[in-house]
């Protein structure tokens, strides 16, 4: 389709929204279509907003949502949960075989997923962002045995590598305290498996955006590496990020719960972790004890579904590749009378 | 208001005759009115030469009557393509009227034709689709003759897209349009992805078509001297309309519409010895200025022209054009035609 | 003009010495990974308890007392000579850990693959032709849910319903325990689908189908999300490529423009990603092997590492690495095959 | 501006090559080795006086954009001196060369695509100001930058200091390029098709610009164009380039009074007119640019040339394509029964003064050298008969000899300071220039 189909007019467009300035505008106004979406796209990106903000309070609040402590198994008056019951009053969604209760399993559940997936994003963006960014601006031999390299990693079962560091890494954050240790042990594991996606995706869009003749403009100007990068690459690479960071989160979190099926994850006494508790609800599946494994793992679902919406939304609206303006229906009239217009210009 | 009259009475030999043709896209800003009342004929073996300027609904227009638009823009009017209307025709009639009977050439030769496919694989595509009954080796004889009357050999005919470079790939896209010998082929820009001596091989290829394939053309470009070289007539299309349609010739000689004048004195050629220029810009089609939409780029313009949409009239040289400094002077209101006072036009507005 | 004819083996030649170079990595990384985990592996397979000079004669036996670059040489040559190590922890050799559980993870990748593939393409190619349509939406839907699911979760849910509810399949193993000796001892392939039919016993081959459904369709349905996802972007994107609306001017009809130009066109850049599923794979089999209880390579990995058996773990990563190199390979090969541009860059 | 003195030229351009390495396959790739390299720029000379308009013309492939580029070391240069303002800036490191870029500037092709679509317009044209830390201080680089839009036609200043340059037109966007590109005080502006991706209405309102800030500013340019038409109307010089070369040079009035070329003469005349009066020439240069990768032998431009002859050097690939225009004539009965006496074509691809022609399987050579003495025979006047000397049956094919006296052509002084690179204008004029033989 040629572009005159879709933008069939060369005329100015009307005064456009004034869009904030400094280092960071490049990325506002990159967003700007977020802000602008409408009709399917937008829904989704609402739905998954509202899922996981659902689990985003339950993690913020966990203390004053759970009716009892992931630990705990006696009850005010001292007597124990019953083990593996079904739902009741007491504890609605049942408890487990530890004699804890599921509920509040699902709501401390959240706080270590969102801590280790928030600690795991943040610390491979600060790595693989700038790597892929110089790696993909330079070139050379340095670029090409990166490449090489987070290949290597990319291609390698990503849970393997994950469960092998997890492996490796246990009991060595022990100085950050007991709780802490074991949700750093497992992000930092997830982290070395999410750096080369965002490697490369990001050096892949530098060597594209290298290229634009406003790069080689800038090199003209006389701008050094240092500003051509900050102030030109940077700018039209960074919409990658959000739709990366947010996939990858989702995707973290299955690795984490994949972790703690597996008994590599975060140990049960210092948080609660999904993964794990499906793991303890396994032998007990085939006897017909649902509840132990539904909730747990409905958590799981809905948070990565609302991530995985998020992201795909974003991806839908950034990525010039997929974006496509719809047509609204429209009616001829005859002739110069009125034209016929949309309610909300 | 004014009715859209018909441009002329229907001549025996036409192959194509659009009549008032409305394209619109809905936007959320509004309708964009891409075409917006055309009407015109081509007879047979013609090439109709259509110029204006980007944003103006040419591509538009060309994919238009064709019926190759996105299933959400809106179409009225009438196409008739020998006696049948293409508007509201079903998908399946028209699917099976294209390649057989019309056709269409693409601005970027390069993209046009599957990676992934040899051009042999193309050819016997498109004839088995449409000329099941023909054998392999028929079809073969016969995509070997049409690309060979394009100049392409026939060693190169098992090649893949890529082998190709962009002046072969268009005279392949050529080929493939023409296989079929259709009636009707509309050429969108053939020419503008190409340098300077490929595109004159280009035209004279389409010259030869004219000749051997007894094909009408409707040859959409942005580039006078094309029109000039390869047109017998040529309709000037100005934000979605037809502002002067006529005899190459004498439209070249004689623009008869303000804008014709004004776009040829700003095309720059060897002979050009200074340079002339339209102040402003195209208009914004989804709210274009009232009356005649060019008025406020016109330096000729009259009281009238923004009150209301000049209707098509016939000058002497058989040229049909819309602007009211050709009359009809009985529908022009009383003090119609004193010049009309505004303001300057700034680059602020330039195109 | 173009007419540079490049020609297949000599791509094949290039890529295959590219790979050299990839899998030095790789297996560079396993073993530093392998050497810098915590403990002293010998002393973990035979227990805190072994006398000293029990600790030093395995330690000898194993190699361990060389030095660093010594045993980097040795696990190289070893490799280059097909020999992964024997287990520290029992007495079987990598070899043969590979030939059998390897099979059964075989058998189960196949499966899901076959399944993925199907409903995968089937459905991406769909929902992408159908863009923002309800069937898209249902479609993409679908994706992020088998997505987003854990493995083991989809696992734990089919036990519920087909096995402790409804009683249709068995819960887990990859036959019942007589077909299992049986075709033990008709072992040809290790792969007991293949061994049941070769030895025609096709009341086994019936009991290896039943047990293969749930883990074949759980695994299946991971990957198969992925599929979804992937096909119908690039389903979307190769459909606004110019040749789409130049085969639509020629009369193309609908159905062979979306088979024929955009379906195989999309195949090239999926089928790359296709091989990068090999590892999602090869992490998917390994939680579904767990929770199915599935006899394959991927429980044995976790039951060496929980056993600290180095040497097995260091020798199925090793295989691990090289199938992830094979299987690039193999896709790069493929690509070659199908677009023709490839050869010539 | 006075000329009393004669001035030094502002910029030198001596044997310039900028040769692009070809990686090959995918190992290459990985190794960085080279394979082969395209000759982009092949020993380009030229002198350009201050105030000066310099038209580099060409086709697409002819290597002018890269000329331009490599006028303001923007790619990397192979060998060869250029000298701006006296000053030999060839092999200047980046960080010496930084303040000198200042005084040379660029305006690109595409305008969408020549600013950066995150920087509002004041950031963007107020850049150079910073990075040359001509001043930081932001009322001083709003008041700079609101007078250079004023300067380019942008005003009133205001509606575009913060506009992106997504809601300007494509002429707007090429004036705040221009504004960009001048903010500093240039002495030498390289315009890279400067105009060629805009409306026909807004190219005159471009050039007239770039006329305009030459006659105020005092700007040198080197303006590289396909389009022989805006560089008639804009240029003083022009330079005609093939292949990485120039083919003629000279005062513009009189390279467009008086083409030399075979090649600038078909430029010419294959410029469709506004006229219909006038028609299309039938007798154009058949084919197209060849692969700079692989320049044909001799003259490049001998494949295409209505006039060339014996020496201007014939090769294997000539073979070929007389084979297929052969063929191309006859496509029926003959193409079918003589493809087969043929073996793989692909065999003449590799440029060769001696050319085995495969015979195919079960055929006798000598059915070659009959389809040959046939084609020959059909149209004895084809240019590269002359360049043939001998047809004989050999081991594995007929080997067809070609004349190895065939010489390149340097550009020959024609007078009145026209330089042409062809053969037939190398009577009574020595060489001159540094375009020596490319072989």
């Amino acid at each position: 389709m040629t572009s005159e189909f879709m933008t069939p007019t060369a005329a100015p467009v009307p005064a456009q929204r004034q869009v904030g300035r400094g280092r960071f505008a490049g990325l506002r106004r990159a967003l700007a279509p977020v802000a602008e979406a409408r009709g399917l796209p937008k829904w989704v990106l609402y739905v998954g907003c509202a899922l996981v903000l659902v689990f985003v309070v339950f993690a913020i609040f966990a203390p004053w949502i759970s009716p009892y402590s992931f630990t705990q198994y006696l009850d005010g008056h001292g007597h124990r949960f019953p083990k593996s019951a079904p739902p009741n009053v007491h504890h609605w969604f049942g408890t487990n075989i530890m004699d804890t209760d599921v509920f509040s399993h699902i709501v401390y559940g959240s706080r270590t997923a969102l801590e280790v997936v928030a600690i795991a994003v943040v610390i491979s963006m600060l790595l693989g962002v700038p790597l892929g960014l110089f790696s993909g601006y330079y070139g050379g031999p340095l670029d090409r045995g990166l490449v090489l390299v987070m290949d290597a990693m990319f291609a390698f079962p990503s849970l393997l590598l994950a469960i092998l560091i997890a492996f490796l890494l246990r009991g060595k954050f022990g100085f950050l305290g007991a709780s802490f240790s074991g949700i750093m042990s497992a992000a930092i594991s997830i982290t070395v498996v999410y750096i080369p996606q965002y490697f490369r995706v990001i050096r892949n869009s530098v060597i594209s955006v290298r290229e634009e003749p406003y790069v080689e403009a800038a090199r003209i100007l006389g701008a050094k590496p240092r500003t051509v990068i900050g102030r030109y690459v940077f700018g039209n690479v960074v919409q990658n990020v959000p739709v990366i960071a947010t996939l990858n989160a989702a995707d973290a979190l299955l690795t984490l719960a994949g972790l703690g099926f597996l008994g590599y994850g975060v140990q049960p006494t210092e948080a609660a972790e999904w993964g794990y508790d499906l793991q303890r609800a396994l032998g007990e599946a085939a006897g017909g004890i649902w509840w132990t494994s539904v909730y747990p793992g409905l958590a799981i679902v809905l948070l990565v579904t609302g991530l995985t919406l998020v992201g795909e939304s974003l991806n839908d609206l950034l990525n010039p590749v997929l974006r496509h303006r719809q047509l609204l229906p429209v009616n001829i009239v005859d002739d110069e009378g009125e034209v016929p217009r949309d309610d909300d210009a | 208001m004014t009715t859209t009259p018909e441009l002329h009475h229907v001549r025996p030999d036409t192959v194509m005759s659009v009549r008032d043709l409305r394209i619109w896209y809905g936007t959320a800003r509004g309708a964009v009115r891409a075409v917006d009342g055309v009407s015109f004929d081509i007879r047979r073996g013609e090439t109709l030469g259509l110029v204006g300027e980007s944003g103006c609904g040419k591509s538009t227009l060309g994919r238009g009557v064709l019926g190759l638009l996105p299933d959400a823009a809106k179409v009225a009017g009438h196409v008739l393509f020998e006696g049948e209307d293409l508007v509201g025709m079903s998908r399946r009639r028209l699917r099976s009227l294209r390649g057989p009977q019309l056709g269409l050439i693409f601005q970027e030769p390069m993209t046009r034709l599957n990676p992934l496919m040899r051009v042999s694989q193309h050819f016997l595509e498109t004839l088995r689709t449409h000329q099941p009954e023909l054998s392999k080796e028929q079809m073969r004889r016969r995509a070997i003759d049409t690309l060979g009357a394009m100049g392409i050999p026939p060693t190169r005919f098992t090649n893949y897209p890529h082998e190709f470079s962009g002046g072969m790939r268009q005279r392949i896209m050529i080929a493939l349009a023409l296989v079929l010998n259709p009636a009707f082929v509309v050429a969108d820009e053939p020419t503008t992805a190409l340098d300077v001596l490929v595109e004159a091989q280009i035209l004279t290829i389409l010259a030869d078509v004219k000749r051997n394939f007894d094909t009408s053309i409707l040859l959409i470009t942005h580039n006078l001297g094309i029109i000039a070289e390869a047109c017998e007539r040529v309709a000037v299309m100005y934000a979605g309309r037809i502002a002067e349609l006529g005899d190459a010739r004498a439209v070249f000689a004689r623009p008869a519409h303000p804008y014709t004048r004004e776009l040829l004195a700003s095309t720059i050629s060897l002979s050009t010895t200074s340079l002339h220029y339209i102040p402003g810009a195209p208009p914004d089609l989804i709210a274009p200025p009232s009356g005649c939409r060019f008025h406020p780029r016109c330096p000729d313009a009259m009281t009238v022209c923004p009150q209301r949409h000049p209707p098509v009239v016939t000058t002497e040289l058989n040229q049909d054009v819309a602007c009211w400094l050709h009359g009809p002077d009985d529908q022009i209101p009383p003090g119609g035609s004193a010049p009309l006072e505004r303001e300057a036009i700034g680059v602020a507005d330039e195109a | 003009m173009a007419r540079s004819s490049g020609s297949l083996p000599r791509y094949l030649v290039t890529r295959l010495l590219l790979v050299i170079p990839m899998v030095w990595i790789l297996l560079t990384v396993v073993f530093i990974l392998m050497r810098v985990a915590p403990g002293d592996p010998v002393q973990a397979s035979l227990g805190g308890r072994a006398p000293q000079a029990v600790i030093e004669k395995q330690r000898h036996e194993l190699g361990f007392d060389k030095s660093i670059v010594a045993q980097y040489g040795d696990y190289f040559n070893g490799i280059f000579h097909g020999d992964f190590g024997t287990s520290t922890s029992s007495n079987r050799t990598v070899t043969d850990v590979v030939a059998h559980e390897g099979a059964a993870t075989l058998e189960l990748a196949v499966a899901a693959m076959i399944f993925a593939l199907v409903l995968g393409l089937g459905i991406g190619v769909l929902i992408g032709r159908y863009r923002d349509t309800p069937l898209d939406v249902f479609g993409r839907l679908f994706g992020v849910l088998t997505y987003a699911a854990p493995v083991f979760w989809i696992g734990i849910l089919f036990q519920l319903l087909f096995v402790a509810k409804l009683h249709w399949l068995p819960s887990s193993g990859q036959a019942d325990t007589l077909v299992n000796i049986h075709l033990q001892g008709e072992a040809h392939t290790n792969i007991y689908l293949v061994d049941a039919v070769i030895s025609g016993d096709w009341g086994g081959l019936r009991n290896v189908l039943v047990h293969l459904i749930l883990p074949g369709l759980t695994l299946g349905l991971l990957v198969c999300g992925v599929f979804i996802r992937l096909v119908r972007v690039n389903v979307i994107q190769t459909l606004k490529h110019d040749y789409i609306e130049a085969a639509r001017a020629r009369g193309i009809p609908e159905h062979r423009v979306v088979l024929r130009h955009a379906f195989r066109n999309a195949l090239v850049p999926v089928v790359t990603v296709i091989g990068l599923q090999a590892a999602l794979l090869l992490s998917g089999a390994v939680l579904t092997e767990t929770t199915f209880n599935w006899p394959g390579i991927g429980q044995a990995l976790i039951r060496y590492l929980n056993n600290r058996d180095y040497v097995m773990v260091q020798g199925i990563v090793t295989v691990f690495a090289l199938i992830v190199v094979s299987v690039s390979l193999v896709i790069d090969v493929v690509t070659a095959l199908i677009d023709p541009r490839v050869r010539y860059s | 501006m006075s000329q009393t003195k004669p001035d030094p030229p502002l910029l030198e351009v001596e044997d310039l090559r900028v040769h692009f390495a070809l990686r090959g396959g995918v190992l290459q790739r990985f190794t960085g080795r080279e394979h082969g390299s395209v000759k982009a720029v092949d020993g380009v000379s030229f002198a350009l006086r201050r105030g000066e308009v310099l038209g580099v013309v060409g086709e697409s492939g002819s290597g002018k954009t890269t000329l331009g580029r490599a006028i303001l070391r923007t790619v990397p240069i192979t060998a060869g001196r250029i000298r701006f303002d006296g000053t030999d800036i060839t092999e200047m490191r980046e960080k010496t060369l930084r303040p000198m870029r200042q005084r040379m500037q660029m305006v690109f092709q595409d305008p969408n695509a020549s600013l950066n679509p995150a920087m509002e317009l004041l950031a963007a044209i107020g850049h150079p100001l910073r990075i040359h830390g001509v001043t930081d201080d932001d009322d001083k680089v709003r008041a700079t930058v609101s007078e250079a839009l004023d300067r380019v036609g942008l005003s009133p200043v205001e509606l575009f200091l913060h506009k992106y340059p997504g809601d300007l037109s494509g002429g707007q966007k090429q004036r705040a390029v221009i504004a960009r590109a001048i903010i500093l005080g240039p002495d030498l502006l390289v315009a890279d098709e400067p105009v060629s991706m805009l409306d026909m209405s807004v190219r005159a309102k471009i050039l007239e610009l770039m006329i305009e800030l030459k006659r105020d500013l005092g700007l040198t340019y080197v303006y590289v164009t396909h389009d022989l038409a805006t560089a008639k109307f804009f240029c003083d010089t022009i330079a005609i380039m093939y292949l990485g070369r120039i083919v003629e040079y000279g005062p513009a009035e009189q390279i467009y009074a008086d083409p030399k070329h075979p090649y600038t003469q078909s430029l010419l005349r294959a410029i469709p007119e506004p006229d219909p009066t006038k028609s299309v020439p039938r007798d154009l240069p058949r084919g197209e640019i060849p692969d700079a990768a692989q320049p044909p032998l001799g003259c490049s431009f001998h494949p295409r040339c209505p006039v060339a002859f014996e020496i201007c050097g014939w090769e294997s690939r000539d073979l070929r394509d007389l084979l297929e225009r052969h063929w191309l004539a006859h496509p029926d009965d003959e193409f079918d029964r003589e493809r087969r006496t043929v073996g793989d074509l692909a065999a003449l691809d590799e440029p060769s003064l001696t050319a085995t022609v495969p015979v195919g399987s079960g055929h006798p050579a000598q059915d070659v050298v009959d389809l040959l003495e046939r084609i020959r025979a059909d149209d004895p006047h084809e240019p590269t008969w002359t360049g043939i000397r001998d047809i004989t049956p050999a081991a594995g094919g007929v080997r067809v000899e070609f004349r190895d006296d065939c010489v390149d052509p340097s550009l020959f002084d024609v007078g009145g300071g026209q330089q042409v690179a062809c053969l037939l204008c190398r009577d009574g004029n020595k060489s001159k220039g540094p375009n020596d033989g490319r072989r």
